[in-house]
């Protein structure tokens, strides 16, 4: 965050920062103050493009299309920074001549199987390493499990030796096959394809291009306005491919920013709670795949592989020894056994169709508000409305504990109070400052919370509910010898309660867990590298070990960032091993000595004989630049002394991902699912191994080439307001913060405005297959339309921070939104799809299931229609 | 009081005998004025916290006098925020202290038309016992193919991403003993 | 001690006011040129002075739903959309609810509630190519009392109610305005407020308690850009003329001071503005006057139209019967 | 349908100016029409205390009576018009607090006070004949006619101030239709608080004794016409709001009124008849007059053209640029 002032140019691209992370803000201002070049790149004029130096209307879920052309303006003008590439990326890497790109087979990669809607993905190996890639078959397990998370900490395992070729002339080597497979990115192609001018492209690629080297670097900024699409992963790969190429990864004011949006989401994923991932990014073991403890340790250090995720044995023992105490011997497999197993895709969404099937009996919401802040909200609510009891735990009454008497469906007559069964307990919730505990922000760093007040009333922290819970289950199943409570018995679960009620547990005794400590002695660890696969540690996530080290809580670390540098490394503690920028050792040419004076960060020290710099450098601290594997060298050991990339399977940083991805190698622009015009590259015309469920109750707009598209001419996108957050459950309740933005309402172009009839603060309504909801109406130059294939797109942005609940109420902009997720990683894509937007207000009660039903039939989805994965070439070519 | 002070009090005779004879400032002062005090200043302890809203995690001050939040404002000690708060950070005292927010436990009895009270200790025993049936009633032991499930599809949660790491650990701690791996969270959505 | 300047004039106000050794006179700096119109200042100042909510109302003025300085907001962030420098920006919707003298009311109504605010010739539907991005800007002012150095409120108020600081600004006693609402009427910016339902007038206090205490008020310690800065006038002056030399340097020549200048006529606002457009723009007069400049020749005039007064009464019983 | 087209001609606003989203930059006085009568019973209690000195003086009993009875209950009608106009009445007395040479309320009010105490002990000394013949009161009997007379020449000496400081009380605000007016307003007021006070007169004093009252009102109805004529017209784009809506309307009817009214006075005198119906619109007029001005004020200040065209006009003479280029 802070390093954002090191940049010499920032790119903004799918995130509105200004408006979405105003404080974080202060840190691209302060660059621009010192003479950086602030770029936005959006669909809509937003309060970050009014204060960047440029803006690049861009239409919504074509940012692979864009990004694509600056990889092709850097390969083809050989812009790269040469030196890095060679030394620090797979570019050299020579692959599999089994290999077909995108470009060969008209938007798909070899190995597609029309069966599972998966690759094969051998021939996406590096030669030689074909036995290791997933078969499609895995590939569709890994899609249902959402696999490639576990790679937020490092890259997917890989054998240690790759065919380079260093002059990068092989045909075959990764530089050339990136080289070919961008190179129809052209500026005229990204001007069909994304509506941005040529001028404005040249003027982005550049300032990027410009502002990179030696000498310089170009800071890449993203949100959910990427990760929220069925491609998203990919955007974010096209992204990095970029700042590879340029050399700006693991320096000062370089690398690609992820802007989340909730106080711990970072430490949600962390330490999940997730159906996939156990703590430290940990696979749940998987029925088929990790049947036994050795399978499981097997598939995630991959024997043999380069890195320090060779030592997952060690944080699979010590998280089994955190979670079973005592319990966890070597001849149970550190309890191993007790561990539940995942089957395939159980994902909230997944999860909510269960609801409405009846599968899913009782369900737990932690300050979580599903009826209006997940996809497809009346889904939702019906799957809520279908159950046998709903536990909700927030601060306000919120939506989701409420729907069951006011929620739209109550209007509509789909859900009748009287015959609703759903059992319903309001359990009140501590705030944030009632509590102590640590929040994981955006840039891994672990902040320490100390408590202000007692929470009031009934009010209680989550920490005494799961505690108080867990006692009260395991009393009641004290007496039970079966087998299915054996874990229960053994978990360890005795923590030490304080606080004026004397029955909360102690956060610093459970972080003290999540950070390890010794088995015999109780001594807290000092670090991940001292777990070990024998019993004698246990570790609650490995990654944050050493966040307790010395016994002390380093996230309660408080020096005031006056007296320190601008990396503040003494202010809370970071993971891994409070590293604030990651791979920096990339800061450091192949000698191990600073790119330039001026982006010095962390280098070698000779005579010291050890790394040195302005962080914790993200390397073994004494293995000097020169220092090579031996042959049979493994794990940490087989990391070269110019590997930066220590998470990596091969030390390198991946241009072309061998393996890890299920949508393929390298990004290629498909449309989004719901998209108004045909893919203008490939037949293939949307991400062929998307998620979608293919059921009545679960529809997506009709898209080219299927029929009907014109039905929802406009494309709609959804967001936040500075003023609101998320699904309003801790704005919309609060006076100071509803006045500021009172009511639901759209944003259309002018064009827009004339052609549908609307008023300027009169109302109008938005329909999809899903929902029709109303707004009231912004007109504003804000919104452009953009022309695309010489059809003008008309784009609309709705504000999703509306519900039925609160000071400030308003219909829910996500109940607008379709289930279509990325295979990678199982996000929604709700930030963009399309809609009809009709002026006045929605048809209200019965009368309005009439009038989407009628909207379905004319989209000729009334009978449960859902488009081929696979692009089949067109019956009707209709479309304009 | 008596008299002189009663006269010394008075404007107009400050304004005739002091420095300030057109009675703008000094002589004007009130006895309300002249005894302001910041809240920040007589608050009985401040707590270091961190803004609950979204992830820059700017720092955060809170100011409590009787027990009660007073005031909460950006910790200048913050190398990210450096004191800084955003509207919503601004208004995080109205999160805490509003009185729309809800204290105590609400019960909804199945097909039941409104809200009921509900005591929290009674509330906590029906939970576990739903948790113990539903799990009892929904356990899976083994596949098909007679591989380990050691699981139930009864029973899921989903949690906001406002949760403390110390909470996810324990949620996801006490779920996988249950068995229940429906357990999901906003960073999915 | 008062002076020549009393009324009109160059000045330093504490002294003027009566304050012996003063501390340097204290205001803001907001430099609309780094405004993210986040609105924090806003609601760190209804936090910390517990003002009343404005009323919730969807003003389609862009995203301003404050609608101007009121009683219940002493912070206001004004948002423009131009497509080009210097368009006015006309019309737009009332806030329903009364919550405060109006902030404004609209001019005559027109058909329809149709937005104006931001002219230009020609829809982008219809524009061939692309427009500039430079072409469209949204500017954003975070508006506030501007603690005039010849405060026309202060002056006006019967009671002593308001009240020059020693740090120079200007104050509401709450415990001693009595809601006659002449500071209403005099103040030259449309500042201070009568507070419907309470009577009385209220208006930024600059924090006197919190800067009393040597802390930032609430408003500038928000403030995420640090547009809102607080401290010692003269040092923001200072700091204020830099930033114009830099912004025109880069080519932003519509970068200009607003109530910086002491020999205007209010001798100077305690907290000025840096603005991208003319005042009125953002609904700023664009050449302030302090009313109380000619309370002398008011008097003068007042003081002939009486003794004609006298004068005639006089004559009327000179004649007989 | 689109305003923003220039083809179409609403692109424009009727005058070309600045303003943000039209809304007014000044606040609209906060004051209710207490304000308004106020202004009107002040003029009167002044008025009448001045005839009721002179009567006093000059040896006519009877409008001596009708005078100082007159100020009485103007006095006391002025008085509740300004407590009840507080945001705070029960605060009245915070009105005394200080004494602000630069605040005209602030000096009105201890001018107010001076005259109240005058005018009072005026009144009170009509009471006299009232009084028992002998004992304590008897006293008081003989004393109360000559303290009346130094009561009423004190309220006589105040009186022209009173009638013409609310002139200032408009004037010093940033209410643009009244600043400007600040050279004329306080002949407008003092007129029309002559012609009330002579309309008073003439209503109440038999028209042997209503000479000077006939002559009072005869030069105030001069005053005022003369100077509200100068007020209508002569500030240009600020003197709109005197001529529009709802303040043109009291103004037009205030016009017709005094000039019906000093036609009476003029030809009409021997006629006690003539004599009451002239007086009776005089003071209507003066009503009218005062609500006219307090209208035209809040109008100007609704809307922002008042304040920002002149301001602009007086920027484009300062700096030599014509006042509206953009």
């Amino acid at each position: 965050m802070q390093d954002l002032v090191n940049a010499d140019c920032i790119i903004i691209q799918g995130s509105n920062m200004a408006e979405a992370h105003p404080v974080g803000f202060q840190w691209v201002m302060e660059a621009k103050a010192r003479g950086a070049t602030v770029i936005h790149v959006d669909p809509r004029f937003t309060r970050t493009s009014a204060v960047s130096d440029d803006f690049l209307p861009i239409r919504a879920g074509s940012d692979i299309a864009f990004l694509g052309g600056v990889v092709n303006h850097i390969l083809t003008r050989g812009l790269d920074f040469r030196e890095y590439v060679l030394a620090y990326t797979n570019a050299a890497t020579i692959v599999n001549a089994n290999f077909k790109d995108t470009e060969d087979l008209d938007g798909l990669f070899s190995g597609y199987d029309d069966e599972t809607h998966a690759y094969d993905t051998s021939t996406w190996q590096y030669e030689g390493h074909e036995e290791h890639g997933p078969g499609a078959a895995e590939s569709h397990v890994a899609r249902e499990t959402a696999a490639a998370q576990q790679h937020e900490s490092h890259g997917r395992p890989l054998p240690t030796q790759t065919l380079r070729d260093e002059t990068l002339q092989h045909p075959r080597c990764v530089y050339q096959i990136l080289k070919r497979h961008f190179a129809r990115y052209t500026p005229e192609v990204v001007e069909r394809v994304c509506g941005v001018s040529r001028e404005d492209f040249a003027t982005v690629c550049d300032a990027w291009t410009r502002n990179s080297g030696r000498d310089r670097t170009t800071a890449l900024v993203y949100s959910v306005g990427w990760t929220q699409h069925s491609v998203g992963v990919q955007y974010i790969r096209t992204g990095a491919i970029i700042q590879l190429l340029l050399g700006n990864m693991g320096r000062p004011g370089g690398g690609v920013l992820a802007l989340r949006g909730h106080a711990s989401i970072q430490g949600s994923t962390d330490i999940p709670t997730l159906f996939n991932l156990l703590p430290g990014y940990l696979p749940m073991p998987h029925h088929e795949q990790h049947e036994t403890y050795r399978q499981w340790v097997d598939a995630i250090r991959h024997p043999g592989q380069k890195g320090f995720w060779a030592d997952a044995g060690a944080y699979c023992a010590s998280l089994l020894k955190a979670y079973f105490g005592e319990n966890a011997t070597a001849d149970n497999d550190w309890g191993y056994g007790f561990l539940p197993r995942i089957t395939g895709d159980h994902g909230t969404y997944r999860t909510t169709l269960d609801m409405i099937d009846g599968k899913v009996k009782g369900y737990f919401l932690l300050g979580q508000n599903p009826a209006i802040g997940s996809a497809h909200g009346r889904a939702q609510r019906l799957g809520m409305a279908n159950l046998d009891w709903l536990v909700v735990r927030d601060l306000y009454l919120i939506e989701s504990a409420t729907f069951w008497k006011d929620g739209p469906e109550v209007a509509t007559g789909e859900i009748v109070p009287e015959d609703c069964r759903t059992e319903v307990f309001f359990l009140p919730a501590a705030s944030h400052v009632e509590k102590e505990g640590t929040f994981t922000q955006t840039q891994r760093v672990l902040q320490w919370r100390e408590k202000a007040v007692e929470p009031p009333e009934d009010c209680r922290s989550e920490l005494w509910f799961f505690y108080q819970l867990g006692r009260l289950v395991r009393d009641k199943l004290a007496g039970s010898t079966l087998g299915r409570d054996r874990a229960v018995h053994a978990l360890a679960w005795t923590y030490p309660v304080g606080g004026e009620r004397h029955d909360e547990p102690s956060a610093e005794a459970v972080l003290r867990e999540i950070n390890g400590y010794d088995v015999e002695t109780g001594e807290a660890l000092p670090g991940y590298l001292q777990l070990k696969d024998d019993g004698s540690t246990a570790c609650g996530c490995w990654i944050y070990s050493g966040v307790f080290a010395d016994g002390v809580n380093q996230a309660a670390r408080r020096k005031p960032g006056r007296e320190q540098d601008l990396t503040a490394a003494e202010w809370g503690w970071a993971w891994p091993m409070n590293r604030r920028i990651m791979y920096n050792r990339a800061s450091a040419d192949p000698e191990g000595r600073p790119w330039s004076a001026r982006k010095a960060y962390v280098w070698w020290d000779p005579d010291k004989g050890e790394w040195t710099g302005k962080d914790i450098p993200d390397f073994e601290k004494t293995k000097p630049p020169t220092y090579r594997p031996p042959e049979d060298a493994t794990g940490p050991a087989a990391l070269a002394g110019d590997d930066p990339f220590i998470q990596q399977g091969d030390g390198k940083g991946w241009l072309f991902a061998p393996g890890g991805l299920i949508d393929g190698p390298m990004p290629t622009h498909y449309e989004p699912v719901e998209s108004p015009v045909r893919n203008p590259l490939y037949g293939q015309q949307a991400n062929p191994t998307r998620k979608v469920y293919d059921r009545s109750d679960s529809l997506l707009n009709p898209a080219p080439p299927e029929p009907h598209a014109e039905v929802f001419p406009y494309v709609f996108s959804t967001s936040r307001l500075t003023e609101h957050h998320t699904a309003g459950g801790m704005s919309r309740q609060l006076a100071y913060l509803s006045e500021l933005q009172p009511e639901m309402f759209i944003e259309v172009s002018p064009a827009l405005a004339d052609e549908r009839g609307l008023a300027h603060l009169g109302w109008a309504h938005v329909v999809t297959a899903r929902a029709a909801i109303e707004a009231r109406v912004l007109v504003t130059e804000r919104m452009r339309p953009l022309r695309v294939d010489d059809r003008m797109i008309h784009q609309v942005w709705l504000p999703y921070h509306f519900g039925f609940a609160g000071l400030v109420t308003g219909d829910a902009a996500n109940d607008l939104i379709g289930i279509a997720l990325d295979p990678n990683v199982l996000i929604q894509e709700s930030k963009v799809g399309t809609c009809d937007v009709r002026p006045g207000r929605r048809p209200v009660g019965p009368a309005l299931l009439g009038y989407l039903a009628d909207y379905r039939r004319r989209a000729g989805l009334d009978n449960g229609h859902h488009a081929p994965l696979r692009t089949v070439p067109a019956r009707h070519q209709g479309e304009s | 009081m008596g008299v002189r002070t009663w006269i010394e009090g008075w404007p107009v005779y400050r304004q005739l005998t002091g420095t300030d004879p057109l009675g703008r400032g000094a002589a004007a002062r009130s006895p309300h004025t002249d005894a302001l005090t910041p809240r920040t200043e007589t608050a009985d302890s401040v707590a270091r916290s961190v803004c609950p809203y979204c992830a820059v995690g700017c720092g955060q001050r809170v100011f409590v006098k009787d027990g009660t939040v007073t005031q909460i404002e950006g910790d200048p000690d913050s190398p990210i925020s450096r004191g800084r708060l955003c509207p919503k950070g601004s208004a995080s005292k109205s999160l805490v202290t509003s009185d729309r927010r809800q204290r105590t436990v609400l019960y909804r009895r199945p097909y039941g038309p409104q809200w009921e009270p509900l005591d929290l200790d009674t509330a906590m025993d029906m939970i576990a016992d739903r948790v113990v049936k539903t799990r009892a009633q929904t356990w899976q032991d083994r596949d098909d193919a007679g591989r380990p499930l050691n699981r139930t599809m009864g029973i899921a949660s989903l949690g906001g991403a406002t949760l403390d790491n110390e909470e996810n650990y324990l949620i996801k701690k006490l779920f996988t003993a249950l068995g229940a791996i429906q357990i999901e969270n906003q960073a999915r959505i | 001690m008062a002076g020549p300047n009393s009324l009109y004039g160059p000045l330093d106000p504490a002294p003027d006011a009566g304050y012996v050794d003063a501390p340097p006179r204290m205001g803001f700096f907001t430099d609309t040129s780094v405004c993210i119109g986040c609105k924090a200042c806003e609601v760190a100042c209804k936090e910390w002075n517990g003002v009343p909510d404005d009323g919730f109302n969807l003003l389609g003025m862009s995203y301003d739903n404050t609608g101007g300085l009121s009683a219940n907001s002493w912070r206001a962030v004004a948002f423009i959309e131009q497509p080009m420098p210097r368009e006015a920006a006309v019309t737009a919707a009332m806030t329903q609810q009364g919550t405060g003298t109006e902030p404004g009311a609209a001019p005559a109504p027109r058909p329809e509630p149709q937005f104006l605010g931001m002219p230009t010739t020609e829809l982008p539907g219809r524009r061939e190519g692309h427009d500039e991005p430079t072409d469209f800007r949204w500017l954003m002012m975070s508006n506030v009392c501007k603690h005039c150095t010849h405060a026309a409120c202060l002056d006006v108020c019967p009671t002593g109610a308001l009240l020059r600081t020693e740090f120079g600004t200007v104050v509401v006693q709450e415990d001693i305005c009595n809601g006659c609402g002449y500071c209403i009427s005099a103040c030259p910016y449309g500042v201070i407020d009568q507070r419907k339902g309470d009577g009385r007038a209220w208006k930024c206090t600059l924090c006197y308690d919190r800067i009393g205490d040597g802390l930032m008020p609430a408003c500038a310690q928000a403030c995420p850009t640090q547009s809102i800065q607080y401290g010692e006038l003269d040092e923001l002056r200072l700091r204020a003329a830099d930033r114009v030399a830099t912004l025109h340097e880069r080519g932003e020549t519509s970068a200009r001071l607003y109530g910086h200048d002491p020999d205007d006529g209010v001798g100077g606002d305690g907290a000025f503005f840096l603005l991208l457009d003319e005042p009125e723009v953002y609904g700023l007069p664009p050449d302030p006057v302090v009313t109380t400049r000619d309370l002398p020749a008011m008097w003068k005039r007042a003081g002939l139209a009486a003794l004609a007064m006298g004068a005639a009464t006089v004559v009327a019983f000179l004649g007989r019967s | 349908m689109s305003p923003r087209r220039r083809d179409d001609g609403l692109m424009v606003p009727p005058v070309e100016f600045g303003s943000y989203y039209g809304r007014a930059v000044v606040k609209a006085p906060a004051w209710h029409h207490d304000i308004a009568a106020y202004l009107f019973t002040g003029g009167l209690a002044a008025g009448s205390a001045l005839l009721a000195a002179g009567a006093d003086l000059t040896g006519r009993p009877a409008l001596r009576r009708a005078g100082r009875s007159t100020a009485l209950g103007a006095l006391l009608a002025s008085t509740y018009f300004l407590v009840n106009d507080l945001g705070r009445p029960a605060r009245f007395h915070h009105m005394l607090r200080v004494a602000k040479p630069s605040s005209p309320m602030s000096m009105g009010t201890w001018i107010l006070s001076g005259f109240g105490a005058g005018a009072g002990v005026a009144a009170a000394a009509e009471a006299a004949p009232l009084l028992p013949q002998h004992g304590v009161l008897g006293l008081a009997r003989r004393a109360l006619p000559p303290l009346g007379t130094v009561g009423g020449l004190a309220a006589a000496a105040t009186a022209p101030a009173l009638a013409t400081y609310t002139a200032v009380l408009l004037a010093d605000t940033a209410t643009p239709s009244w600043h400007e007016a600040y050279p004329d307003l306080p002949f407008v007021f003092a007129g029309s608080a002559m012609a009330a006070a002579g309309g008073a007169g003439m209503l109440l004093a038999p028209t042997a004794e209503a000479g000077p009252a006939r002559r009072l009102a005869l030069a105030g109805a001069a005053v005022d016409l003369a100077a509200a004529r100068r007020v209508e017209h002569g500030m240009g784009l600020v003197s709109e709001p005197y001529r529009q809506g709802r303040a043109g309307a009291y103004l037009r009817g205030a016009r017709s009124l005094t000039i019906a009214g000093a036609a009476g006075a003029l030809l009409g005198g021997r006629s006690r008849v003539l004599s009451a119906l002239s007086g009776l619109a005089l003071m209507g007029a003066s009503v009218l007059t005062r609500f006219g001005v307090f209208e035209a004020g809040i109008e100007s200040a609704k809307d922002p053209r008042y304040t920002v065209v002149p301001q602009r006009e007086r920027l484009g003479q300062r700096d030599g640029r014509t006042a509206l280029e953009p």
